[in-house]
């Protein structure tokens, strides 16, 4: 057993250190330790299954040590496997410590050659998928295409209860509505002023009250109020400006108004 | 496409395999293709127009057709599929305050101008409220008053009966009823302007609104 | 094709109409399309999948064909024809190594975490790898695994599918033999001396996680 691995030991420094020299210049070139482990086990030539992991070890170590003499930097984690595989190493060779916990070399051993093979597969699995035929490079999709045009359909809906606080809405509006004289049914004193100020220079006798109200004011009840309230208050200001003269013959009476003359000053 | 020269020597593919290739070239290129174009990019001693002809029978009365724009070809959708490329969907939602507003002054008053509408509302009504409501068919034209202008007047339709389940426009709750159910009892603050906003801002009052409602 | 019985009441197109549909349907789009949104955009009452298999037929060995991409149908050019297609050929970014490795370990080991795919590799992936991997919608986020720190997971898309000509993620090539080969197990490293275990798992109490969850 001993003497098999030396001879591997030997063979490995005749091919394999010149080849690891080789891998060493290109160092950047790996992904890590674990694809450089899988590099150096292709000089095996043998199947990835009946690897011999000890071999590796040594030669990655080697691999290592080449490096180090030739003051390349090596990154760390290619230090941590060397270092781990130096403990494997040393796991393999000498005899089971009984005494000792953990994994034995050999399932440890059998784990590395586990990691190698599933990138290895890894690595064929990937080739294997980029020569498919690719979308874009072998096989094409439709280059005319036709938007879909999303037609968005609003509906509108209310409910009788949106309904009823609406109309509520704007009736309770209504009823805060500042207040604003009603001027169609009603006449101002002002109006009743201009309407007599024309009128009274044809009244020279005493003329009841009610003749100077204007016509179509008497049949609404509200228009008739506001139109006798307003010619009234229009007298009393004509006279009051002294162009008149009013008189009532007793409480309820018509009131009669005439035009003052001047001359009876 | 650089073919080598001795591509005369071998024979041009059976008129099937450049029915395919056309169909392919067509399908997958973003532009109408002329034959002149078809010619370049198929193998030495092809037909395509021979090709077309054959591919454009084969697409007859299919969901895609063969078409000729200008002097190229295209495969473009039969014309009577055009409704698929459209995808409807339909969205739901509530009527605009506004629009609301007025059709509750139609259902109310009706018939009703739009002059009268805007006397009650106490603003204007814009073309598009209205637009919206004969639209959704819930008002439409009444009988045009006899006043000078003789304006239109607006309606509420049976289809709005039907949505609020009214028998009659007359079957809507009168002010008395909507004051019973909590209406029109909110008033204002002095000052403020708006009034009974339920979707509006002062959460208490609303809240003692749903509070009375249900 | 069991519908239930209301459907009957519409008459649904001829199947050979639907057929028609179908095809104006996925001849207007680039992308895959499911048959679901097929329901949706075709008349009510109407079979996609019916129709499809049918139009899966009549495409057979034409220049096109009808092809499956997870749950969707798409149209592709029959992949014997690309030669024809310089023009129409994007020049896809350059993967790089590291890139194109994590895609294939995503995609036969889905879902998978960063920390599995970094054991596998035996180095670390660089966020640069995995982005660039999403933004081209390749890979995307999975759903969390249920373990200490609950890390995300990858998996591939429906455009990854799409892009390399697979139906399913099942039809990757040889995920047979290494499933056999116990190759796509996550077995642990021997001891706790494991090479590159990181934040990494017990597989074991990573099932009973999942079982006690679903």
């Amino acid at each position: 057993m001993q003497q098999d691995l030396d001879l591997q030991d030997d063979k490995l420094s005749v091919s394999e250190r010149v080849a690891a020299e080789a891998l060493i210049v290109d160092v950047g070139a790996f992904e890590g330790p674990l694809d450089l482990l899988l590099t150096l086990s292709r000089t095996q030539k043998v199947d990835l299954r009946q690897i011999s992991i000890l071999a590796l070890a040594r030669q990655y170590l080697a691999f290592v040590e080449k490096a180090k003499q030739l003051r390349l930097e090596l990154a760390a984690d290619y230090l941590v496997m060397a270092a781990w595989l130096a403990f494997l190493k040393s796991r393999l060779l000498l005899p089971p410590d009984p005494k000792e916990e953990g994994p034995s070399g050999e399932e440890l051993a059998a784990h590395l050659a586990f990691q190698l093979e599933r990138l290895q597969a890894m690595r064929e699995s990937a080739a294997k998928l980029m020569a498919r035929d690719q979308l874009g490079r072998d096989f094409f999709a439709r280059g005319i295409t036709e938007d879909v045009q999303r037609v968005r359909r609003v509906s509108y809906t209310a409910t009788l209860l949106d309904l009823m606080q609406g109309y509520a809405r704007i009736r309770t509006r209504d009823d805060f509505r500042p207040f604003v004289m009603d001027r169609q049914h009603v006449m101002t004193m002002e109006q009743a002023l201009e309407r007599m100020r024309h009128l009274i220079g044809f009244a020279g006798n005493w003329t009841e009250i009610s003749s100077y109200l204007p016509d179509g004011w008497d049949a609404d009840p509200q228009r008739r109020r506001s139109t006798t309230a307003a010619t009234f208050a229009a007298s009393l200001e004509l006279a009051k400006e002294g162009k008149i003269e009013i008189r009532q013959g007793e409480t309820f009476a018509p009131i009669q108004i005439r035009k003052k003359a001047p001359r009876d000053e | 496409m650089s073919k080598p020269e001795n591509d005369s020597l071998f024979e041009a593919p059976p008129m099937g395999e450049q029915e395919r290739m056309v169909e392919a070239i067509m399908f997958a290129t973003a532009d109408p293709v002329t034959v002149q174009e078809l010619i370049g990019r198929m193998p030495h001693g092809c037909d395509p127009a021979a090709a077309i002809a054959h591919l454009r029978k084969r697409y007859e009365g299919r969901g895609v057709n063969l078409v000729k724009i200008d002097n190229a070809w295209a495969i473009r959708t039969a014309p009577d599929l055009g409704f698929l490329m459209q995808k409807e969907t339909v969205e739901t939602r509530k009527l605009s305050r506004a629009a609301i507003e007025t059709l509750a002054i139609v259902a109310y008053h009706q018939p009703v101008t739009r002059a009268e509408i805007e006397e009650i509302r106490g603003v204007g009504v814009s073309r598009g409220t209205i637009d919206q409501l004969i639209e959704m068919e819930w008002i439409r034209f009444g009988r045009r008053r006899m006043t000078p202008g003789r304006p239109v007047t607006f309606v509420v339709t049976p289809m709005f009966l039907d949505h609020f389940g009214l028998e009659t426009a007359r079957d809507l709750p009168g002010l008395k009823d909507l004051r019973a159910a909590g209406l029109l009892e909110n008033r204002p603050p002095p000052g403020s302007v708006g009034l009974m906003d339920t979707d509006d801002v002062d959460p208490d009052s609303n809240e003692e609104d749903q509070t009375e409602l249900f």
